[in-house]
């Protein structure tokens, strides 16, 4: 917090799950911070807490059985952990929006595309029914829609999900939120259909100045958007950095293994790197750093203290204790 | 990462742990064991034959030798509610039975094979279901003739569509499962398939929908009874005793409830287990 | 070049749909046409986006579905002139993994019988022997014999998809098709069953015919590569050629869109646009026609013929030829 | 789907005379009946011509509206039925009302305070709906009602108040019915992407609940809506039966007990078929409520 350019700064976030007398740590401390204009990327595996970091930002965790336990999340100077119900949900879809992975079941399947927009439009634009059309089909040209008026009167399952994704994205728009968070919003495409929606994403954050937040698993994407990269494992960020450092320079054994287990359109190898062991059940989440079981650099400290993380190079953090300088007690 | 209505063989203990948490199952699974121990035992549990009585004790209401009271023709009431249960069990474990057998066969032929077979026996299906609910079951009386056998026999085609449809719609889902496929790659035959494959991921609606379908069987059985269709009085049968206690509702009111609550008891019994089951099979499949 | 262990002609898959009130019949053209062979010993890779038809090619070769037309010669045998016995004991020869690891086991039947009830059908052991051999199988694709008689779901994701590959083992199959069997998996998940394909071809001579959607797992294990679009193969090669120098611009789009690893490397603008067009009712000429940036005036009006224009590289394009 | 149902609802209730033991032209003339009579009952109805010109001939008397004789008072089955038959209709529809009105309130209130009292109550409350037997309900009715506070009359027909005790009689399984079904389909909907979304829109929380759950938490619930009443059509003799009300159910449990089969043929058609049109009318109203049925 304090920097000038800073638009979301999450602080040791931490949300937990109840079911059946466990407790599930999907999150264990989540720190990081978003700047004004930047796309900021989260990559990790099924499970890593990826989208419940997205939803706790907007405070959607169910409770029961999830509830952010500790944490703060400054946005644009205010903590929205401390918002009453009204303030945040004046924020939700207006200040920050979000879109998801399956445009199939994220849209309402019995009303028009149109109606759904024109909704949240009329809700955070305090406009009546005639602006919130125009407006409306105005996002959905912008979104290169062809024939945007026959689009407003369609129903979601007319659409093909290429379609479906810039439907999505017109609405989370369409009130010039200062932070737009993406989870997972090519995965259910195929890839030409994906490389559109990543185009459109681009032009769209240039066209309305806003931040991103891009939630996934997949290493190319991240490399193609994010300006910034944070690597999540079992509910902690292991590793922070530029986009063009954690490529050149991937240091966390985690992030290194991921990386090498990638089969790469660019270069052949014969075998892939491969991480041994299985991530950990977040119910009994292993003592130390959550990745040492699996770690072949293990060393003493390990599995006794959490590393912390250090900043190896400007801007680059990585929480491992082979990168701490002194030894674990840091 | 239960996949819906799929019981796993492993799962079994964890089904009877969440039963076990249920209160509403527990409830219901005692009232079902109490109503099968009592339908077992009932010469050894009641305290006068159930069809004899004496007419100078005609409709007495509760006193100590008849803790229910008596009927119009002097017997005692509680042995004949107690005898009641035998007759009920009776009728839903083989209309049940035959309704199980015949309707998930049916199901699973359908199912698997599609085409024009499936399509002729959930036609079929479809006319039984034309004549909704126990109308059904009147409308098969009315071919076969009022008695208990018969009565069973209705009772029986009478739930079969519902098995049918059910265990159909398992099949198919499942059939598009690729373990099905997988079967297929490496050469099993149909009967293999259906009966080591289909069956036995099928177990978890089917055992549900026996459960449910003993509460709604015994509902239609004794309301047939009481219509005359069903059960002939001498017999001790909870409908058709209902039926016979109208005629002094106003004198002996306490006849009839008494009757009826074990009616009710018993079908509650049963679909407390079932959505105690269901629930248990997968906590999703709710209804 | 190698001798030829399958070979197929003409292939084509049409599924009738029945369309809104009236019940109007039609037809899904899934596989609309299809030549393709696969030498002993190698891999082909078939690369596509949903509904190009790559899994139904996948189903027919193994019989699961009978072809609408075409011809599927195996082993020098066409399989469309077989009884049902010969094409039961030809089912040893050839398998499949299936992209699914949760929903491809049955969840009723224990390690030991899902492996070894293809031996036992095929006649391969008697019961004593069976679950000797499934513990050795399971062992050589990294599970423990302690986990035979377990069920699937006690498993996870990745150690299903290896009892999954020791089911296509189990009758000492020729060729296995691979459907997707890594795009369920998490990426480090993904390397480790990749690694132990890989490594069975070499122990047992296997050869796969590798479905995926997924450029980069197709490009890391095929030896050619063929590329489907709409029903249709419109490209195929060997590995190496074709991703240096795809010809169809289909080809070209579609590994352009693949987003590379390399931040700084941007992407050439090669985006297609528009949908993939619905398979009921293909456009006419060159499928690809509507979407591709080339088209010349006989593109909609001509199908182009798939045809060899270097050794070992075939097209279906009127750019070439 | 329509058409191959009804042609067998009409061939089941055919056969009806064909299937029951005896001859069908002794069983209509009735036991006693001398030799000749039984013989012009044979040539009336074509009994002495091949099955399948006799179900031609039935089909095409039925299509006009001609549903026979009644064996029993010699009057045309069609008379009887119309007047009995509406009545039930009648009753029917004023228990689904009642179910709809009940079943639906009660369903959404315990979806959206899941585990609260109200939830538990109403559930409970619908277990007893559904097990408890219609016409021991109604004769409790009756008894409390009827003979003890004496707010409704016992029984017969004539104004509306003599409906209203029967009508809550057969709608209790359904109200239970239908609130479960809304219940389970809104807790359902509440667990959707789609909801999430609304939620992230800032959307408040009524309009989350009472627009978006809402209208997709019906479509299911339609279909339970015509096989309710549907059950209703079946169950009301039941009903019938306890409040002495004149209605198609008990004639036919008349007609069953006199052998008197016209009039069980007549009523069996008439309640299969109504059934049939109100699923169809269900499966329309189906699509109505369901885009992805409208559009496509």
């Amino acid at each position: 917090m304090g920097k000038e350019n800073t638009l979301l700064s999450i602080k040791n976030l931490r949300t937990h799950f109840y079911s059946r007398g466990h407790t599930i740590y999907a999150l264990d401390g989540v720190s990081f911070e978003i700047e004004k204009g930047m796309t900021f990327g989260l990559v990790g595996e099924t499970g890593c807490g990826k989208s419940v970091t997205a939803l706790s930002i907007l405070r959607l965790i169910p409770y029961p059985p999830g509830k952010i336990v500790q944490g703060e999340i400054h946005f644009k100077g205010r903590n929205l952990l401390r918002l009453s119900e009204e303030e945040i949900r004046s924020i939700r879809g207006k200040e920050i929006s979000m879109i998801f992975q399956e445009p199939m079941t994220s849209l309402n399947p019995v009303f028009r595309i149109g109606d759904q927009m024109m909704e949240v439009i009329m809700l955070h634009q305090k406009v009546g029914k005639p602006v919130a059309y125009e407006r409306a089909v105005e996002m959905l040209e912008r979104v290169h829609m062809p024939d945007a008026r026959k689009i407003m009167r369609q129903f979601p399952h007319q659409l093909s999900g290429g379609m479906r994704q810039r439907a999505m994205i017109a609405m989370e728009l369409s009130c010039r939120p200062y932070l737009l968070i993406a989870d997972e919003p090519t995965t259910a495409l195929d890839v030409t259909i994906q490389a559109q929606i990543l185009r459109l994403l681009k032009e769209m954050k240039k066209e309305f100045d806003t931040s991103i937040l891009l939630i996934t698993h997949d290493l190319g994407v991240i490399a193609e958007m994010c300006d910034r990269v944070g690597v999540m494992y079992a509910g902690s960020i292991v590793e922070e950095a530029s986009v063009e450092d954690i490529f050149k320079d991937p240091k966390h054994p985690y992030t290194r293994g991921l990386w090498g287990a990638i089969p790469r359109m660019e270069e052949e190898k014969e075998t892939l790197s491969v991480i041994p062991g299985m991530v950990p059940d977040l119910s009994q989440p292993p003592t130390g750093c959550k990745f040492h079981p699996r770690c072949t650099f293990r060393f003493e400290p390990c599995d006794r203290f959490v590393p912390p993380p250090a900043e190896v190079s400007e801007g680059h953090f990585v929480a491992c204790f082979l990168y701490q300088g002194k030894d674990g007690n840091g | 990462m239960n996949e819906k209505g799929i019981l796993k063989t492993g799962q079994i203990a964890e089904v009877w742990r969440r039963l076990r948490r249920n209160r509403a199952a527990i409830v219901g699974g005692v009232i079902v064991l109490l109503f099968v121990f009592i339908a077992i035992f009932a010469p050894w549990l009641s305290p006068y034959p159930p069809n004899e009585g004496e007419l100078t004790k005609r409709l007495k209401p509760p006193c100590r030798e008849h803790l229910l009271g008596t009927d119009p023709l002097g017997r005692d009431l509680l042995s004949r509610v107690i005898y009641g249960a035998r007759i009920s069990l009776q009728v839903q474990i083989i209309s049940v039975s035959i309704a199980l057998v015949v309707g998930t066969l049916l199901g699973m032929i359908g199912g698997y094979y599609g085409g024009r077979l499936d399509n002729l026996i959930m036609r079929l299906m479809d006319i039984l279901l034309a004549f909704p609910g126990i109308f059904l079951a009147i409308s098969i009386i009315a071919v076969l003739g009022p008695g208990l056998t018969n009565l069973m026999l209705a009772a029986g085609i009478y739930s079969i569509p519902q098995f049918a449809r059910i265990v159909r719609g398992s099949v198919i889902s499942l059939k598009e499962k690729e373990f099905i496929e997988a079967a297929r790659a490496v050469g099993e035959g149909d009967i293999d398939i259906l009966f080591r494959y289909l069956l036995p991921n099928s177990m978890a609606p089917i055992i549900v929908q026996t459960t449910l379908r003993m509460a709604t069987v015994l509902l239609t059985a004794s309301g047939l009874s009481f219509l005359g269709l069903g059960v002939q009085p001498p017999t001790a049968e909870w409908g058709a005793m209902l039926s016979n206690a109208r005629a002094y509702l106003i004198t002996a009111p306490h006849v009839a409830t008494v009757l009826g609550l074990a009616i009710m008891l018993v079908v509650m019994g049963f679909n407390l287990f079932g959505d105690g089951l269901r629930d248990s099979l997968d906590p999703r499949l709710r209804e | 070049m190698a001798e030829s262990l399958l070979e197929v002609r003409g292939l084509k898959k049409y599924f009738p749909i029945q369309k809104g009130w009236w019940k109007e019949r039609l037809y899904i053209r899934a596989v609309d046409g299809v030549d393709l062979s696969i030498s002993r010993g190698e891999v082909l890779g078939l690369v596509g986006e949903s509904g190009c038809g790559k899994t139904t090619v996948g189903r027919l070769i193994l019989k699961l579905i009978e072809p609408t037309e075409g011809e599927i010669i195996f082993e020098g045998k066409d399989l469309s002139k077989l009884d049902k016995k010969e094409i039961h004991s030809l089912r040893r020869s050839f398998q499949i993994i299936f992209q699914d690891p949760f929903a491809s086991l049955n969840p009723r039947m224990t390690v030991a019988e899902i492996v070894g009830r293809p031996m036992e059908i095929h006649g391969l052991v008697d019961r004593y022997q069976r679950d000797e051999r499934v513990a050795q199988l399971l062992e050589s694709v990294g599970l423990q014999r302690e986990h035979l008689y377990r069920y699937p779901h006690e498993f996870s994701g990745g150690q299903r998809q290896r009892i999954g590959i020791a089911r296509a083992l189990a009758t000492k199959p020729k060729l296995i098709v691979a459907d997707e069997p890594t795009s369920a998996l998490d990426v480090s998940v993904q390397a480790q069953i990749l690694n132990l394909m890989k490594e069975l071809k070499e122990v047992f001579g296997l050869t796969y015919l590798f479905i995926s959607h997924n450029i980069g797992v197709i490009r890391h294990l095929s030896d050619r590569v063929g590329v489907m679009y709409l029903g249709k193969v419109v490209e195929m090669g060997k590995k190496k050629g074709l991703f240096q120098s795809p010809l169809h611009p289909y080809t070209k789009a579609l590994l352009a869109a693949v987003p590379t690893l390399d931040p700084k490397k941007k992407r050439e603008e090669v985006i297609l646009e528009g949908d993939v067009q619905s398979p009921i009712n293909p456009p006419r000429g060159c499928r690809f026609h509507p979407r591709c940036r080339y088209a010349l005036p006989r593109c909609p009006k001509e199908e182009p013929l798939f045809h060899f224009v270097e050794e070992d590289r075939s097209v279906a394009c009127h750019l070439y030829g | 789907m329509l058409l191959p149902v009804l042609f067998g609802v009409s061939l089941v209730s055919f056969s009806l005379l064909h299937l029951v033991p005896g001859d069908p032209a002794t069983l209509m003339a009735g036991e006693d009946a001398n030799p000749e009579f039984i013989e012009a009952i044979r040539k009336e109805y074509g009994l002495d011509q091949p099955l399948y010109l006799q179900y031609f001939r039935f089909l095409s008397h039925v299509i006009r509206g001609d549903f026979g004789i009644s064996i029993r008072n010699r009057e045309p089955v069609i008379k009887l039925l119309k007047e009995r038959f509406l009545f039930t209709v009648q009753l029917s529809f004023i228990s689904i009302l009642i179910a709809g009105f009940i079943g639906l309130i009660a369903g959404i209130i315990s979806s959206t305070k899941q585990y609260s009292l109200f939830d538990h109550l109403s559930m409970v409350g619908a277990l007893f709906g559904i097990s408890m037997p219609i016409f021991w309900f109604g004769l409790l009715l009756m008894l409390v009602f009827s003979v003890y506070l004496r707010w409704f009359p016992a029984g017969g027909k004539g104004t509306i108040l003599h409906l209203i005790l029967p009508a809550i009689a057969l709608g209790a399984s359904g109200s239970a019915v239908i609130a479960r079904m809304t219940r389970a389909s809104m807790l359902e909907v509440i667990r959707q992407d789609y909801i999430r979304t609304a939620r992230a829109n800032g959307l408040r929380e009524f309009i989350v609940i009472y627009k978006h759950a809402l209208k997709n938490a019906m479509i299911p619930v339609v279909t339970v809506f015509g096989l309710e009443f549907g059950y209703m059509l079946g169950g009301a003799v039941l009903t019938e039966t306890v409040f002495s009300l004149p209605g198609v159910g008990r004639l036919m449990v008349d007609g069953i007990f006199q052998r008197d089969y016209p009039i069980v043929q007549g009523s069996m058609l008439l309640v299969a078929t109504t059934f049939v049109l109100v699923n169809l009318l269900t499966d329309i109203a189906y699509a109505f409520f369901d885009p992805k049925i409208r559009y496509e």
